[in-house]
């Protein structure tokens, strides 16, 4: 097709606004507001601006957006060395220690934070039984971060697993949020700037310095309120824009689609970002596919730890006790403490043969801990504990997947009566939960055993200098969750500070030309304004999805296309996860027709503007998943994904990280191996 | 279950600048229509029922219908966000109906204060682990 | 949730218009035409009226919609016989020997008709080349009917297949409906009726009659155009509606979801009619996955049969010559001659161990035949030959699925140049091509061996007395194809004539009050009426999807509620067609509570309201199916459908059919095994 | 690939009863904005793309393009039906154009006479094999 340019001759030219600033964070999630708290602290004194840019709004942005049930990582008296343990055997072996080491021993510092500033987080009443937030608080139970031990305050939360606490997490990002945005203002009183908070503006791409190669300047992005440019400089930007969602086709393909166990609207932002500006990355084979309630997706965690229920299958046995040995068999060496990705292995095991559907055992468990409250307290203030119990099981779902309590309702479906319907959902790309893709960056660089290259001078620097990444998009160091998450960024903005001033000199300059940005950003804009009466559109509206023209393609079916690929040829549920070299070479093939394909995105508004661009991120990250996933010759996640052509785990070749780069410059991806090296046995 | 507007008690935030629930819905659904003065979702599709909308709309006016390709119709679910509690209402599709009252804060909001009794950051230790107000766990 | 009733209180009361006749053919697709063509010769010097209706318009409705290439069944130089075996083999050892050998007698003369009417039929050349429709009529070939022998026919025709010639189809059914019209006219001006065709008349239900049990009365529908009912009554009735597309979740979850194999407006309307009359089923377990050119759906026989390509894994390796002996060793005595479901099962086989995708070769055997036309007539016309060869290939897909054309176009696919990815479609319901769901019908009663009890006196007729059945309704007799459902509907039509004949005295008196059947037809559109301005719909038009209400529900979200629980629960594609026991118990649960919700659907239009009943006989046919599942506790049709429970063919207990019938005063299903015979050998 | 309607081609068939391509479609597609006198595809998730609107507009209003969530842009497949044959004009995503003409049809349009030539129908065989017009092949 003919290339089409925006020439602002069909649609209105936005304003471009230049903002300066010294550290720029880009997103407004966990990490970013950790990233905040900390930079903020150290920059104000030295008279630096931290901005911060989100897409939505920073009291309800990103994953945390709905809420959390339980707060996955906490160390309280559990050893960091432990953690690392934990997250290597989750993780199948591979995970840079250094980082996850670093992580534990930073993280408990952000949950009390979290506790100080208003997060409910549940207490171990004197009874023994769990006392919510507000119990808590009445009965005087203390802050954590004034425990002075952490023996002690292991005996004082209420853990689900071993690393999980438990909350009453509704408000749990509007607390954080909070927090953030207090810092930001007093960054920008004492800064005088006019604004250091922009919300509803779309980053789109990274801008590198002109002179220096291999320098991060800045970042441009959109409005999506009113037609307006940013063009931000920056002496140091955060990544910190969460993992990638919708790469792979949903299992519904109705109104449904925006039902997914993490959230839609994070759409590869952050992996895009940073892989335009050339950072190097590691492990982006990896995937997430998190076991969950079917069609709900409310995930398992509590019912599995907290309640201790068990998942059956429809004759009653337990496809990890069933397949287990099958596993040691499959992957000597892997089947006795399984990972995530083999928990969901036996299950499929099962479900193929012909055992499904596999359910939550949510009433027997429920009954289980009933009876057991009553012998130990007597019927009637067993059943006053019981009725809590229910109601703690309902909240799981109504601080963070609401849509379950939904379909738990819909379904006539008591949790204390019936048991529900597991499924492994569709995968998503990211970092912070069980699963590990992302960017290659710097270790602390002071923990015995990692090798000097995990270290070049900035904890969690991307390849790229000045560009710093936490969160989601840091790889080959998962189970972070929300709490990590925050805990990195405030590493990461810490260590950004600091490379700030050390180079205080630097002024940042952009390679780019401002107007070819602009142009190319409001392109699916100008397309549309341009074709949009070719064809009729009848009665409907100008955003319905019925108004079709051959000139141009609208975001939400370039997504499902990407969908569909991803799905067919990469290993989604089309296929229970299976791929090989012959079908992911076809889906590269398809995948490169769709990028070219982006340049006829068209938008009716700034809402379909916003959905052009994500979905353009969306294509980047799956394209890098994909060939990752053809470069690891092996079927390193069982469960998570199958390389029919390698079916095994084969750790004489490939017990390693895989790291890629894009060159933009060129095209051209770059791959190799790189060493893995244990630092904990 | 996306969203939906009930016609009758949207009054469009009173023709503010920007309406309730356009303002917080994470992945911009929520649109008014400047004629009517009545908010809608725009692409119920991509609605992830994160019920922001729901619980920030001043008239409750917002409610989910669970996603209609696979959520049997009948039941409900909503909740009313106070200050420092969120209550649930769950109506089930036979009528059963149940309640429950969760805590969401034990701070006024508004009135976190991030730095205070922190200490001040020591640019000695800004390459080392450690936060300005933590230094890392050693064990 | 509350009932609801239509009062019509909100939406318009319609017009009800009662009509009177003889015969009832409800339907115009192939079986439809078929039928009005013989009756209205028997039915008009008898002073008989017959009258069609049709929810389309007859020129292009049912599956001939867009045309078609070859006549899949023409008996030609052939015998009957090898036709019946030929038959009983594709469909797994289980079909009514006497009903295929009946129709084998009789389909040439339909052919021949086709042909007379101006279907331009392809004929061997002189020099042993094909002639397409033109070219032979230019070149003085006679017609087929103006040869006595077949043995010479089978000289002039061109086959791909053994039972297949190649046609010009693209006006195919045009052509058949042009002589039904004209035959309709005849039967109109003879009989001094007003009308005897109905065309955008939906029909809904069957209406019984008053007086005699199991007798069908009448049938009742809606026009789509007009605020009318039809009340129609009948002495007897032909449901030849076709078969159900559209149950299963197709491979497209956006714009795509449209295509399928078979036509989308086939929404099961025949299997619902005769089942809820009370008619007996028979193998409607049975099912259609028909391998396609992945994504248009582009049938393979000419690629198979005509041009003699094959289909290869990405190994290069025939996954039928590599899987063969497995089929052989797990269904034993299926492996040497494999059907269409075990060619299937092969493919999947290879493309599960990750030897995909599978790719029609269509440029080696394009080469491998033009070679021989160059060997044979020398490079001049061997490469006019070829040139034509190439015109072949594109018609094929051309004049019945065009949207392959596209997809190769669109693709940059060039079918003499580059191989095509090939993938098994979802399900469809069908009785007409290689499946064979459908009705009990009455036999021919004169084939030597066919117990008794296959015959009740006339020819087609279900065990309801009075209705008769067509084409794809039809179960246990595959492969009619176009041509086959044609000369069915004749046999059809004839006997029911007779059927009148015998019964001149009967009046039909209908149970049903006419006032509740419109209520019931027209409650979609009341509750839209009375709910619609409960929720905002901004920008909307009316029947955008993407108005929402607690209060109904759209049909195109109905029905791909429908088509998720099939798909998953069932063996759709989401398991690669494996379900179970366990599985189906669980989807049947679903889709009580669906068909509940089915008195919540809401029509904002006349079109809507048409789209509302559809998929209400989508669920109907698709309960239909999963209890037959349910069951057969074999694994009859691998490649079709899989039982993990039961994965292997059990001849000695299932080689039998299976008949189901519901009872629709008691809501209750009855189930029985009906002894296979085997009258060809 | 769904049908649409080019805006500047469709004259709404001049006002008549009903509109060709509302006619044709076996789907009942196709629907007329009374207003602006100008088609449209109501729901183009169900279009088959058989091309029957395609073939039957009278001024050739109707195109098809390909499902946008699988078919890559820029390519078309257009016919021109006359009376004894069609002509299709396929342009590739590449630019690559190739044209066919195809038979449809042998004899004029309307000219079927159904029962002409064939023998009266013998009522005494109503039962047996056999059509009015046929006896049925013994072997
Ligand atoms: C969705 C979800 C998540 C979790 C859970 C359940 C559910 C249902 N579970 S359970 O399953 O185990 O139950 C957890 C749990 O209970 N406990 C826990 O600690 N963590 C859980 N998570 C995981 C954590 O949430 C997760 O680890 C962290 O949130 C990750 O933090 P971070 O990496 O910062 O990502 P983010 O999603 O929070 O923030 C992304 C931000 O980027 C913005 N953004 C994105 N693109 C942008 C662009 N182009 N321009 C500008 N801004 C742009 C976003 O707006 C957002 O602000
Ligand atoms: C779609 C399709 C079909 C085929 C093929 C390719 C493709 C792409 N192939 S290849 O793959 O091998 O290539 C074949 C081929 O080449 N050669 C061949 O002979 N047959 C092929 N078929 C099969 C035949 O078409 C099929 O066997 C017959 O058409 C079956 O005839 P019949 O049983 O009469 O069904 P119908 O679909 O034609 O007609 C149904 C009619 O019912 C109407 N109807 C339905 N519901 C109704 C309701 N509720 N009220 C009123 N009317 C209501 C319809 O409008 C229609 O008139
Ligand atoms: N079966 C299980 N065994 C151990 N840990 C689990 C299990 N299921 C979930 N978890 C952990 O519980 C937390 C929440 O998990 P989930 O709810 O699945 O997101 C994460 O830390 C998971 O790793
Ligand atoms: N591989 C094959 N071998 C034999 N017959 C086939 C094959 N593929 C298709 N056919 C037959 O060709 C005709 C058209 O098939 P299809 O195009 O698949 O609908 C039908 O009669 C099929 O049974
Ligand atoms: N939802 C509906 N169900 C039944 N009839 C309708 C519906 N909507 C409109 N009609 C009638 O159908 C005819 C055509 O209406 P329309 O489709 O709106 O042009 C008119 O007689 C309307 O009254
Ligand atoms: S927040 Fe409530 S009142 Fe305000 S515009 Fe939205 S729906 Fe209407
Ligand atoms: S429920 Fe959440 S995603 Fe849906 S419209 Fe409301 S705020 Fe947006
Ligand atoms: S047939 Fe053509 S001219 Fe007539 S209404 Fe349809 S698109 Fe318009
Ligand atoms: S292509 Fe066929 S199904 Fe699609 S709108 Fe046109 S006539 Fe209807
Ligand atoms: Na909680």
């Amino acid at each position: 097709m003919e290339k089409e340019t925006c020439t602002f001759s069909y649609c209105e030219r936005p304003e471009v606004i230049e903002h300066e600033t010294d550290f720029l964070i880009l997103g407004g999630g966990m990490a970013a507001c950790g990233a905040v708290y900390e930079a903020v602290r150290w920059a104000t004194p030295k008279g630096l601006r931290v901005t911060m840019v989100d897409k939505a709004a920073t009291d309800r942005s990103g994953a945390v957006a709905q809420g959390l049930s339980a707060i996955n990582t906490y160390m309280g008296g559990n050893k960091v060395e432990d953690y690392v343990k934990y997250v290597r055997t989750d993780l199948m072996g591979i995970i840079r220690e250094d980082l996850v080491f670093d992580l534990g021993r930073h993280v408990d510092n952000s949950v009390h934070l979290f506790e100080e500033w208003g997060l409910p987080i549940w207490k171990k009443g004197d009874d023994g039984f769990s006392l919510d937030g507000h119990q808590a608080k009445d009965a005087g139970k203390p802050f954590l971060k004034n425990i002075a031990d952490n023996a002690e305050r292991e005996k004082l939360v209420v853990r689900s697993g071993k690393w999980q606490v438990m909350i009453n997490g509704e408000s749990y990002k509007a607390i954080v949020a909070e927090a953030a945005k207090k810092a930001l203002e007093y960054n920008k009183k004492a800064t005088g700037v006019d604004q250091n908070h922009f919300e509803r503006v779309f980053i789109i791409k990274p801008l590198m310095d002109a002179n220096t190669p291999n320098r991060i300047a800045g970042a441009v992005g959109f409005s999506v309120r009113e037609n307006k440019v940013y063009v931000f400089k920056a002496k140091a930007i955060l990544d910190s824009m969460g993992g990638a969602v919708n790469v792979f086709r949903p299992r519904s393909s109705g109104e449904g689609m925006g039902r997914a166990w993490f959230p839609v609207w994070n759409s590869g932002s952050g992996y895009y970002f940073g892989l335009q500006a050339g950072a190097e990355m590691t492990l982006m084979e990896n995937r997430f596919v998190p076991m969950r309630f079917k069609d709900g997706y409310g995930p398992v965690g509590a019912w599995f730890l907290f309640f201790k229920a068990k998942a059956l299958n429809a004759m009653g046995e337990d496809p990890a006790e069933k397949y287990g040995d099958a596993v040691e068999r499959d992957y000597p060496g892997y089947g006795k403490a399984m990972g995530t990705c083999l928990r969901n292995h036996v299950s499929m095991i099962s479900m193929r043969l012909g055992e499904g559907p596999i359910k939550m055992q949510t009433h027997t468990a429920m009954d289980a801990m009933g009876k057991g409250f009553k012998e130990k307290l007597g019927d009637k203030v067993g059943a006053k504990k019981l009725k809590h119990l229910e109601a703690e099981a309902w909240e799981d779902f109504l601080d963070m997947t609401i849509a379950q309590a939904g379909m738990w309702a819909a379904s006539d479906i008591e949790p204390d009566k019936e048991p529900s319907e597991l499924l492994p959902s569709e995968p998503y790309l990211l970092g912070s939960h069980a699963g590990c893709a992302g960017f290659w960056v710097s270790g602390p660089g002071d923990i015995q055993g990692a090798p000097k290259e995990w270290s070049w001078g900035y904890n969690r620097m991307s390849t790229v200098n000045g560009l710093f990444m936490a969160g989601d998009v840091v790889g080959a160091s998962g189970h972070k969750f929300s709490s990590g998450s925050h805990a990195e960024g405030r590493i990461a903005g810490k260590n950004a500070i600091a490379f700030i001033l050390d180079n205080t000199n630097y002024k940042p300059a952009l390679k780019n030309k401002v107007d070819e940005l602009v142009a190319e950003m409001y392109l699916p804009y100008e397309i549309y304004e341009k074709y949009k009466n070719y064809t009729t559109s009848g009665t409907f509206s100008p955003n319905d999805p019925r108004n079709i023209s051959p000139h141009y393609i609208k975001p939400d079916m370039y997504q499902k296309r990407l969908m569909k690929i991803m799905d067919e040829y990469v290993g989604g549920i089309a296929t229970w996860y299976v791929t090989s070299k012959t079908m992911i070479e076809e889906g590269l093939k398809k995948l490169k027709v769709l990028e070219e394909d982006g340049a006829r995105l068209a938008a009716a508004n700034l809402h379909e503007l916003l959905r052009c661009w994500e979905n353009y991120h969306r294509v980047w990250a799956a394209e890098t998943h994909a060939r990752h996933i053809l470069f690891r010759q092996e079927s390193r996640y069982p469960g998570y994904y199958y390389r029919a052509d390698f079916p095994k785990i084969d750790d004489k070749d490939w017990k390693c990280f895989t790291n890629s780069r894009y060159n933009a410059e060129t095209g051209q991806w770059e791959f190799k191996k790189v060493p893995y090296v244990q630092l904990f046995s | 279950m996306p969203s939906f507007v009930i016609t009758e008690k949207c009054d469009g935030c009173k023709a503010q600048d920007k309406t309730a629930c356009q303002y917080i819905c994470p992945h911009d659904l929520m649109a008014l229509d400047r004629e009517k003065m009545k908010a809608y979702n725009q692409e119920p599709d991509q609605c992830w029922e994160c019920y922001n909308c729901v619980k920030i709309c001043p008239v409750q006016a917002v409610e989910i219908r669970g996603y209609a390709d696979y959520v049997p119709m009948g039941a409900s679910v909503i909740p009313l966000r106070g200050t420092d509690s969120v209550m649930w209402t769950i109506q089930f599709r036979n009528g059963t109906i149940k309640r429950f009252k969760f805590p969401i804060r034990t701070t006024p909001e508004g009135s976190i204060d991030p730095y205070a009794g922190q200490p001040e950051p020591d640019y000695s230790r800004i390459k080392q682990p450690g936060y300005y107000n933590y230094e890392a766990r050693k064990e």
